[in-house]
């Protein structure tokens, strides 16, 4: 990671938070329905993975908190945007939603809202990945919590068992909407949950974009190497609550204040600033740049699009004139 | 009489049931130190600890099941299914394990279980969040059904379903948790089977459950105001067995029928009970019965488009008129 | 046009497709060194080796959505899921994620999986392996769901199932695959929408899918050569969608209908084909229609307990003279 | 464990054998439907378990394969038998059939039939028994090929999140049906793979009593004193097919004569015989003795038994005249 890299990985981490907290006001301003759940906070995780691998080329897939995911792999944030905004320009025509972004030009191969849906979906992105013999991988993201449902076992082990090129991820901020993850889960660190499965594992600060890229390099080196799954564990925190109708009140105000005090963005600002890379006045103009991309670009975007038509209501629901329906003729 | 809500109404069932008896246990994921996300628990993982008031893994299938082996030992767990949606997962218990136990053991053994489980098309939740599955529910011997439509039901459901000696499936609604309803002061059981009827018609009889009760409350009143046309609205809080014989006494009286559901048409409730019809009483019918049902479609996130997937009042209205030619 | 079994038809289909397409894989348990329960993949994994033809844990939920993603990438998988009883296991990858992705992603990713599976009450397997689940499957929007009732389908219906864009399920039965039949020598693309009559007839319709079928065409024999009522059969291949239009044309032919279902009746296919009538071609009815089913139990394992739960062409028989007063 | 339990031993795990052996004839001649597995070889399981345990106290589960753990519990043989006929008189009436034994006087909880289904189960009973301050433990029994099931991975850790007193028994037997364990699971040692939920664990030889015993022992001590879940492992073998429908076709020669060299009966047998504590002679008056009770005795008793009553076909699917079903009343 060059300077340019680190200069570049500021701006794409500001961006993302200016970008979730701009959908909480509109959420706010009820512009954008349903589950809303934001990634502030845990910036460092997606970004440092991702820059690690090779986003638009391997296929990454994720749970409901997925909006920035989408758009490091590639995704038009005026897209994800409008999605949000239940446009027929969202990036899934608006069927989808904040919990279901989906960008399959960028390999971005979707949000799930059933916690633990991704695992086995990413393990199987990962063998059709190895029966076409191309030298892309899988990655997963998923949280702490989901790392107690069935198919966390059943994908981990097949993915060995057949040594699939997916690499897992585990968002670890601590809990499970409301339910520390002492409560629900038997062995805290996760990276040790693996060894079931015989799957190399590592735990890293998840705040620390640095310590993110060069544990995921080694993973992803790994993966892409043919030595089968890999497990990283990146200890993060989520700043607001689990989805917006969370009041967020099951955790104490010290332990929030530690964390923010633990930012991704600052670290890595600072570390720039320290080392002479930028000024406190590039922060502040980048920042500025930032919130007026959004608000001219995204959000302009967003508001100025059309909504589906609705006697466009089942398009979708099945392939549209596909020939074997009817026995191959048509 | 006092007029409290749908979610305050399951949480004083689950409140008496747990102060009665020190079996009755409740678990389900965030429902202990958070209260439930639609606060059903609230306060009592305070009253009644962490023993009784369970916050569960992400774990559907597991602490389902984990509920049905309790049960086996004459414990009575609530099982609270945050979102329908998540059931799928807990079928392979729920249906596998609790409901053929009893017959497959001969009786020696059964699962006094209740599973209830947010379900419905609320507020633009999107595909794997606005689920109906209360008709596959419906699909397995040996389990019981019901689906309260105001609070009354919540709350008498509950307490009954706790007691009875066979799995109940309760079948709520993610939008009417804040809705108001008297519930009567002293305790009060409601009966699992049956129906009741909402409203007294001759016309024609439109037949609800859950949110849909409501739809055919508000297209009755349109209904008679506008249209001259007295609908009879019967109530069908109990899906599993279904009232054949409150259907069918209703459709002799009214020899027309309107099945309303919020879910989409194929195999569901609203079939179900035109066969009931045809069954019993075919030669009494005026009309074709007809269905109003959502379209058959996972469910959009856009909200113009999540709203034509959903029939409304004025569906309601729709069919009835097209059906008496008015 | 070469006379063999249902276990042949669906072997060769496997076969001739992964023979074809590089991308087409079967996965399940033990289908892969063991050839299958059925023998449905025979010989496949000496041929196509171990990365086509996959020896799965038991892990229904985790391969069924191994398989949904993989075929997000172009790959067709066929999964086996041993018994249908095993498959509220994966109802979850299945239902939530299979059936749901195209919609909820605008169209951009579909998710062409075949999940085929042994459905229905054989020889006294016991409560937890007779469950008969097509009606599960059939309310799922985004699925399709075909069950074969002879070799040909069986062929054909797996031929255009791994072809077709969307996911398919098959309900295959315990009980037919050693059923012999004929099946043509080229190769043989089903529809996998529609239905056939499988026998001509002016008084009743007998509607049959998989194994009811065959309990239709002996009940009408029976009812053609000793009470002189020429029934018309019809095989209800496609369940989901079903046939509206060959339902409501074959009712306004014969304006008698008698659903024949190896399930339990409530909301099942006989409900919903009779709701179909009643929507479609309710004045055409010259008698109530009437569903055959199984009894709404927990199937026992005693074999007169198991006989008396499950319909048979002489329950079909009854039915048809009830209605027509013979 | 002293003499007088080890000729006690021998006799219970030569009737189990001889009774596993004479429904196999029984199926043959069409007098068993459905499924049939048996335990032939895996005797030495289930009694040096239960031996270590309380039957009739403790709560037992177990999958298809429980006609011998039943019996062990307490469950007459004759019932058993009468189950398998379909009778009446069966243990469960004749509706439950092969799969499906249940005897709740003697807490043997039942044999389902779906891999995976009882690991909740028996974590709901160690609840239960938790709340009602009890010294009795649940007992699940499971295969090999069991532990891939999510079941497997969610009833643990929540064991170990509650402290649960529940004892795992895997009998692991190598295959799952045809497909040998290797094939099927990333780590083939099962005792290993409960690391990820802090489990104590051990792996013991499952065809010698005495070590099975042992292993037992301290198992259930460890559970009964309170210390929360325990996974014991047991390396054995079954003779039989996986049921009766299986050709067996995918096991060498030599690893079945390897297992045959090591059968619990007669390792047991043989000890005595060393120790001269019975003679050949005796085992042979033993297994006569224990065939003429098999034949005079059980098969006899479900022979003459009736069927049950066809019209109540209906009877057991809900709870007889509940009167909370009617609000109360009745
Ligand atoms: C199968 C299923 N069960 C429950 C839920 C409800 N739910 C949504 S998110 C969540 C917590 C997940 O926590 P974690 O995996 O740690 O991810 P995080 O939200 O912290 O990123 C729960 C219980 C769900 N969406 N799907
Ligand atoms: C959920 C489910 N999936 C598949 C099956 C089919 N099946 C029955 S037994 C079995 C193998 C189980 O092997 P193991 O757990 O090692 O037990 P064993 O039979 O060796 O004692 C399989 C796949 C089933 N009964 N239930
Ligand atoms: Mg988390
Ligand atoms: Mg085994």
């Amino acid at each position: 990671m060059n300077v340019a890299d680190k200069k570049r990985l500021l701006r794409e981490m500001l961006f993302a938070r200016r970008f979730e907290e701009r959908c909480y006001e509109a959420y706010v301003e009820r512009k954008i329905g349903g589950f809303l759940h934001l990634y502030s906070g845990e910036e460092a995780c997606a970004h440092g993975v991702l820059e690690a691998a090779r986003p638009g080329h391997d296929y990454v897939i994720t749970g409901y908190r997925d909006h920035i995911h989408a758009i490091k792999c590639g995704a038009d944030p005026k897209k994800v945007m409008a999605e949000l905004y239940g446009k027929e320009t969202g990036s899934s025509k608006g069927r989808g939603g904040s919990m279901h972004i989906f960008d399959v030009e960028h390999r971005f191969m979707g949000g799930y809202a059933l916690v633990g849906g991704p695992f086995p979906l990413a393990a199987g992105m990962a063998k059709a990945i190895k029966m076409k013999g191309g030298d892309e991988i899988a990655i997963c993201f998923l949280g702490d919590a989901a790392n107690n449902q069935g198919t966390f076992h059943e994908s981990l082990n097949m993915a060995k068992v057949w040594n699939l090129p997916v690499l897992y991820v585990c968002e670890n901020n601590l809990y499970g909407i409301g339910t520390r993850i002492d409560r629900s889960t038997a062995v805290i660190d996760q990276y040790k949950r693996v060894s079931g499965y015989d799957i190399p594992s590592a735990q890293t600060d998840g705040q620390d974009i640095e310590a993110v890229y060069k544990a995921a390099r080694k993973a992803v080196d790994h993966v892409r190497g043919g030595k089968g799954p890999y497990f990283l564990e990146l200890m993060t925190y989520r700043y607001r609550g689990h989805s917006m109708s969370d009041s967020n009140a099951y955790r104490s105000r010290d332990e929030e204040r530690e964390w923010s005090g633990r930012d991704p963005i600052i670290i890595l600002r600072d570390r720039l600033i320290e080392a002479g890379e930028i000024t406190k006045q590039d922060y502040k103009a980048l920042d500025t740049e930032v919130l007026d991309e959004i608000e001219d670009e995204v959000i302009a975007f967003a508001e100025a699009s059309p909504e589906p038509r609705v006697d466009e209501l089942e398009k979708y629901t099945f392939a549209e004139n596909d020939p074997w329906v009817y026995g191959g003729g048509r | 009489m006092a007029e409290i809500m749908y979610w305050e109404a399951i949480r004083r069932a689950h409140d008496e049931e747990m102060a009665r008896d020190p079996m009755v246990i409740c678990m389900g994921e965030d429902i202990g130190v958070a209260g439930g996300t639609y606060k059903a628990t609230q306060g009592l993982y305070d009253k009644y600890g962490p023993e009784r008031v369970i916050d569960t893994p992400i774990s559907e299938n597991g602490y389902t099941g984990l509920g049905i082996g309790a049960s086996f030992l004459g414990v009575r767990p609530i099982i609270e299914i945050m979102s329908v949606n998540f059931a799928w997962l807990a079928t392979d218990q729920f249906f596998n394990s609790a409901a053929k136990v009893r017959y497959m053991s001969g009786g020696q053994l059964t699962a006094p279980v209740v599973v209830r489980s947010a379900g419905g098309t609320a507020h633009q939740l999107g595909a794997q969040h606005s689920a109906r599955m209360e008709k596959v529910f419906m699909g397995i011997a040996g389990l019981r059904v019901v689906t309260p439509s105001n609070p009354r039901q919540a709350y008498g459901l509950l307490k009954s379903a706790v007691r009875c000696n066979d799995p109940v499936y309760i079948n709520e609604h993610e939008l009417m948790y804040n809705m108001k309803g008297e519930v009567p002061d002293e305790e009060y059981f409601h009966p699992l089977e049956g129906s009741e009827v909402a409203r007294e018609g001759r016309d024609v009889t439109l037949f609800g459950y859950n949110v849909s009760v409501h739809w055919c409350l508000q297209a009755a009143e349109t209904l008679s105001r506008q249209f001259g046309i007295e609908a009879e609205v019967v109530d069908l809080f109990a899906l599993s067995p279904l009232d054949r014989a409150g259907i069918t006494a209703s459709v002799r009286k009214t020899h027309r029928a309107v099945i309303v559901e919020e879910a989409e048409a194929p195999v569901g409730v609203g079939a179900e009970v035109m066969a009931i019809i045809n069954e019993e009483c075919f030669f009494e019918l005026d009309a074709a019965p007809r269905r109003v049902s959502a379209v058959n479609v996972p469910i959009p996130y856009n909200h113009k488009l999540e709203k034509a997937a959903i029939p409304n009042a004025g569906d309601v209205v729709t069919a009835v008129r097209k059906m008496l030619g008015k």
